[in-house]
């Protein structure tokens, strides 16, 4: 029963962030969809080049909370706020702008079109640069850097210049991932990154997370049901249940065991074990 | 549970081989589709008539061709993005009908400021459709466009009081009716309006976002791109595509009236779709458009040069249009039996 | 030059006849005129039209084709008198003559001549014999397609008579020429204005579409004053029911048989008339049958 | 990246909870949509026309919506499937000429006979575009529908020679004409096909089956929904609607004639999207449908008795059909406001 | 680094079906996409109650190849033997007439429809029964059913009349997975059905899916990339890699390291390790 795939991926340093400042503030998020509670108060805070892990069952409102945060759904209440200060953030192009990047469960690829455009669109290069909307598209520099891209996520695809709808499931994902990464400046976000991905594409992608906070001075959140990927790149795990945040802790193989009560419910919200913080 | 069936047997790599060669060859030829499809209509037509091939004819095909193509060039932009823009054959009325007010209320004596005036004037109304469909939150510019189709022709008819006006400046006929040598000066007009259009779509990032919106809007929206003023920018052009056909349709018949165009937004529609746009958007070329202009045009202009009634018109029309979808459809189905990468659909 | 024509059948002086269009019975007799003409002369006419009564791209790209087939002449009845205009200056400036018929240019003396009734006097004569039927009463209006000018011509023509005659106009609603559209517009204004005695519409199918709609509501068509413009067989079947009081027959088989034989003429080079006019008949219940026995003639 | 900005403070219950009770009441209103729509319409126009509420008239209006209310209902089905039918007003003038021929030309003396031979004409010319667009793999019905459109209008006119045929049997004439009461016959037919579409859209696995499809076509397919024969016979049930509508108009103007229902479809289109269906497909109620074909008819009729010119209907039409839509949204938001879950929309 | 989540599965009993008769073979399956070989000669045997877990990297071609054997895509060569016998299978019809169940990756949900409508859409219930497009929906059967099955699973569903588009990527993929183990009547196959699941839910699929041979007499074709998954259910493991089969083994933790190595490419295709067939 030990999953042994994925084993030689280098350790993360485990206590980064723990010292550093909060980058993002969640206070008492409430969302409701009809007469489901998809957040019923929830608060998070995620530090600088910190990896948190946000577990929960099927249902739990972890995608609605990271949709909150990236501004696809409004809060009906609650706060936000980005290196202490409350921000609103409406539309995704807010939540860009101030450098939250994420990877949706439901991805936003594009099928028609191919994995440099997919990569690039709302953020292409152009000639001049200051023309966004009306600038000439600089397809060479793109390409170069697209497959410098896919190259460092060894991801496989079956031609640079096909349409992304035609590609398998993990191939799409991988393009997905790599778009996040190469345009986050300060949080990003991965809701169930490695779902779909193979063996060899989920090593790269949990090496890549791993990497991030250091190489790149950004913090992650990560959404994943595996156990496994959590213990390896997580510096904290924050378990949700029917809405609301259970409890809490850092995730090690001895942890284990009580992080998956949690999430199941053996224990109760009251009852969170104090965790080593 | 117990049916079975056995497989029909694998070619013979000889046979299979033979076989392959003679899909290819229908291929190459079907692989042009709408251009195919416009050459055999050609060679149709010259064939039957031997004035189909002068070179007076092939200007009136162009001349006649010239405002559907206009339209087809703005609808194609709103095509790809997954609409429909029911407007424009109205705003041809409306826009001339405001131009040539304009020229004779004001007194203005040269033609050339009122070009811009009847452009402007379609993008004005092109922009208040968009912002209905955009900012209203419709879920389809559908209702949006055919409210605008109506509002449209009111006003035209308001405006004119239902008389025509007459008397263009002589800019705006020499745009509707002059030719250098045997080509139309508004043939040359759509070329260039044509080749700007291409290179809008191809080469600059509002055109990767248009066909990005047209593929998955609620994703464009989440990758930053700003969703509806794009949208609303493609019902601008598409107004003004209707301004800039209502100068050719006025310039044919130096005046203005408010039953022009009527319906003309279907017969745009249609080059665009014959031309190999999708309404589920996101597919669509300017070549495609123009050639499905053409056809159109080339149809009529075969079927008045051979006197054929206006009811055989009719069914030699819908015929048509269901051959040019059909090759389009054996086009695909033919590149998926050979197994060949679509690459020119992913110049998008 | 008369060679070189695609699908020239005889070898008479080839004539192209481009009306409005060939879709309703009234344009339908023209071209039965036009036709018999081009048998009894032996010349060449082709007949076409655009597939609506409005579609004025359409007629000038039929006309276009007349051009490119260097027809000996045309003859032309203008969908919008002025529209056409550049186009059949076009026709000229290639040396084919053009007559108009049904509907002038005013102000255009390129055509050989004109050859018809002007719509706004045959309206005129509608609302003279209305006046004659009866001094007193509201009267509703159903104008054709708005903006198409032969259709809004007769309704301007009668109401000027009306108005003058002291006649209320009631409501002056448009039905689009469309036969179900004059039934149900008239079941509009007959309940907004249940004393509409006169109905006049500016084609006869509308005329029927109403009397359909006064029926629907209780009344007796032959009580009232219902005036249709065209003359078509079912304007006059109607008439001899008692229904229809009268229709205004533009003599359209007239129009067409007297265009070709004055097109004959401006190709051998005689000089004709600026202006012919062929007049109206007004057909009433007391020249029907004889009316619907030249119409019998004419289909032949 | 410093950008920062306040949230807007949370109401204080007391203030939000009015609040709330605003919206609940503008929702309670707004909910109904297009039968609040119907409902202010026929207030403001009984205010301005004391004649209006009569019964009579309220019969003509009932009548003057029948026929886009059978189209409508053909037409609700086809956009349920994500789909368009534009052929059902040529259809009309195709299948009322050939059942005029059909009467005059064999000599048969009960109306009853043509009835159905005019509405399974209908059917069949459905069938055909329908298989068109099934089996020939064309990816949208806009351009086979367009073709039938032009087919069916040539066929009509060649047909009949241009010609109207006058004359309809007793049985036709009482479909159209006939009042029981105040109540017209075509008004109780309509009735009675409205819950006959209604039973088999909600009750009858077909219904599902069309409503799966519109939302996701290749799913239905893989769980084994027949998807093709189910599409057919949409397209067939829109061509019948048509050939019922032809019933209706020749009986009302006791005639047959080939320009007859000239563009009815788009009314019929307008009237489905006006009562809530959407042309992504997957959604759309009879009541809707009906509702929206109501709406027109009493704009109709109520611009007729006020006499107004044909140029302010189109912009009056106009403005309403905007101000439908605009309904729904409206309705879309307050109830995501209120978070209270659609569930009337999942009768489906 | 082990994962102890879903630990307390109950072992499934792990030889059978190894003297049972083949129920499915697929012979020399070849699958081209343009330039792209999908599949370049596949052959795979499943027999009666036997649960194969289909392993690969992303684009290796597993997705493909149960779309071939359910009638979404047609082979370009290869032929396909239900209990012996050579079948064409063109249609999803024809497969589930020949008791073929699947759940894809890119599932065929009906987000404009309820739970109920989802589960029998295409096998309504109906009265009379045997009138199928034009019979009377028989609604209170179908949600009593429902009901039932949606427990065995313990899936937790918001409403149960609500659309299944405003539901979580995982309620969604409990209710394909429902789906589809209701109607297989021979086989089952799954192509990453707890890639959106959470723990409890996994846990509840993998145990149905243990079930299913002795209970349904199913055989089941399981893809997955969690190698904990196949060690907890599958009889065999079967690798592909770039369009072949590559090997295959008897997934325990003791060969779990082999399976991996041939995932990646570690052994080539002529090294398969003879594992203890
Ligand atoms: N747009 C919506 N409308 C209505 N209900 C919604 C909507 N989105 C989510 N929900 C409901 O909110 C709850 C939380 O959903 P959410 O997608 O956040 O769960 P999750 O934790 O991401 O689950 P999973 O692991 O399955 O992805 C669920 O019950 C879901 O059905
Ligand atoms: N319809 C298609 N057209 C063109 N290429 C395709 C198509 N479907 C799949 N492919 C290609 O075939 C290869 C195999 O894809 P497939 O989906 O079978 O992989 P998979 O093993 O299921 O991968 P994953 O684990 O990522 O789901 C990939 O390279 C993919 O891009
Ligand atoms: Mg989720
Ligand atoms: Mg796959």
């Amino acid at each position: 029963m030990t999953e042994t795939a994925a084993n030689d991926v280098t350790t993360p340093a485990r206590d980064h962030g723990r010292q550093e400042p909060p980058v993002l503030e969640v206070r008492g998020a409430v969302k409701r969809f009809g007469a489901v509670t998809a957040l019923g108060g929830v608060d998070l805070t995620l530090r600088r080049r910190q990896v948190v892990g946000l577990l929960g069952d099927n249902g739990a409102g972890k995608s609605t909370l990271i949709k909150a945060i990236t501004g696809v759904h409004a809060l009906d209440e609650g706060q936000i706020l980005l290196d202490g200060e409350p921000v609103s953030i409406r539309t995704p192009t807010e939540a860009r702008q101030h450098g939250i990047e994420a990877v949706y469960q439901d991805l936003a690829l594009f099928d028609n079109l191919g994995i440099v455009s997919n990569l690039y669109l709302g953020n292409e290069l152009t000639k001049p640069r200051r023309f966004r909307a009306l600038g000439w598209l600089d397809r060479k520099a793109m390409e170069r850097d697209a497959r410098e891209r896919l190259e460092k996520l060894q991801v496989n695809v079956p031609s640079f210049n096909s349409q992304i709808g035609l590609m398998s499931g993990g191939q799409r994902q991988a393009v997905a991932v790599a778009r996040a990464v190469a345009f986050a400046s300060r949080v990003l976000i991965l809701d169930e990154p490695t779902a779909a991905l193979g063996v060899r594409e989920t090593r790269n992608v949990l090496d890549t997370i791993s990497r991030l906070p250091e190489e790149h001075d950004l913090s992650v959140i990560l959404i994943s049901h595996n156990m496994d990927h959590v213990v390896q790149v997580c510096d904290e795990a924050v378990v949700m249940r029917q809405g609301r945040v259970v409890g809490s802790a850092t995730p090690s193989p001895d942890t284990l065991q009580d992080i998956v009560s949690m999430i199941v419910g053996a224990t109760g919200p009251g009852s969170t074990p104090p965790t080593g913080k | 549970m117990t049916q079975t069936a056995a497989l029909p047997p694998t070619p013979t790599p000889s046979s299979s081989q033979r076989h392959n060669q003679l899909l290819k060859a229908t291929l190459a030829l079907v692989r042009l589709g709408p251009l195919v499809m416009l050459g055999v209509l050609v060679l149709i037509m010259a064939s039957v008539s031997p004035l189909f091939l002068t070179g007076r004819n092939l200007g009136n095909v162009g001349l006649e061709a010239s405002v559907v193509a206009i339209l087809a060039l703005g609808q194609l932009l709103v095509i790809i993005t997954a609409g429909i823009d029911l407007s424009q054959g109205s705003l041809i009325a409306l826009t001339s009908v405001v131009g040539a007010l304009w020229i004779r209320d004001l007194d203005i004596v040269s033609g050339w400021a009122v070009i811009p005036t009847m452009i402007l004037a379609g993008g004005l109304a092109g922009a208040i459709s968009g912002t209905l469909f955009v900012k209203g939150k419709i879920p389809h510019p559908f209702l949006p466009t055919l409210a605008m189709l109506m509002v449209a022709r009111g006003l035209a008819l308001l405006f004119s009081d239902g008389q025509p006006i007459t008397g263009m400046p002589d800019a705006i006929r020499t745009l509707g009716s002059s030719r250098i040598g045997d080509v139309p000066v508004a043939v040359i007009l759509v070329a260039a309006l044509a080749v700007l259009i291409h290179v809008l779509l191809t080469r600059v990032t509002w055109g990767q976002w248009i066909y990005a919106i047209g593929a998955n809007r609620e994703g464009a929206r989440r990758v930053g791109i700003p969703v509806d003023r794009v949208l609303i920018s493609v019902y601008v052009l598409s107004g003004m595509a209707a301004g800039t056909a209502a100068l050719v349709v006025s310039g044919q018949t130096n005046s203005a009236y408010p039953t022009a165009g009527n319906l003309m937004e279907l017969s745009a529609i249609a080059a665009v779709i014959i031309g190999g746009a999708s309404f589920f958007g996101g597919r669509g070329t300017v070549l495609g458009a123009i050639v499905g202009a053409l056809i159109l045009g080339v149809i009529q202009n075969g079927l008045n040069l051979l006197n054929v009634s206006a009811a055989w018109q009719y069914v030699a029309l819908g015929t048509v249009v269901v051959i040019a979808v059909e090759m389009d459809v054996l086009r695909g189905y033919l590149e998926s039996r050979l197994r060949i990468i679509r690459t020119e659909e992913k110049e998008a | 030059g008369g060679n070189g024509g695609g699908g020239s059948e005889g070898d008479g002086p080839r004539v192209a006849v481009v009306l409005k269009t060939l879709t309703s019975p009234y344009w339908l007799q023209v071209k039965g005129g036009a036709e018999q003409a081009g048998k009894d002369t032996g010349a060449d006419v082709t007949l076409a039209g655009a597939t609506q009564e409005t579609a004025v791209q359409e007629q000038i790209d039929k006309v276009r084709a007349a051009i490119t087939q260097q027809v000996d002449a045309l003859v032309v009845a203008p969908t919008q008198a002025e529209q056409l205009q550049p186009v059949l200056e076009e026709a000229k400036s290639a040396d084919i003559p053009v007559l108009l018929v049904d509907t002038n240019i005013e102000g255009w003396d390129g055509a050989e001549t004109f050859i018809g009734t002007d719509n706004r006097s045959a309206g005129e004569q509608a609302g003279e014999f209305i006046t004659e039927q009866t001094s007193e009463g509201s009267a509703l209006l159903i104008r054709g397609v708005p903006g198409n000018p032969s259709t809004d011509d007769r309704i301007d023509g009668a109401k000027e008579v009306l108005e003058e005659a002291g006649i209320d106009i009631a409501a002056e609603l448009s039905a689009n020429s469309d036969r179900a559209e004059g039934r149900s517009v008239t079941a509009d204004a007959l309940q907004a204005n249940p004393d509409i005695s006169i109905i006049f519409a500016a084609n006869d199918d509308m005329a029927l579409g109403a009397i359909e709609a006064v029926k629907a509501a209780g009344l007796n068509p032959a009580d009232m004053t219902i005036v249709g413009v065209d003359g078509t067989s079912d304007a006059v079947e109607s008439i001899q029911n008692g229904e229809l009081t009268a229709s205004i027959a533009q003599n359209a088989y007239d129009m067409g048989v007297t265009s070709v034989e004055e097109a004959l003429k401006v190709i051998d080079g005689e000089t004709i008339e600026k202006r012919i006019d062929t007049g109206v008949t007004l057909v009433t219940a007391d020249n029907a049958e004889e009316y619907a026995q030249q119409l019998a003639d004419q289909e032949g």
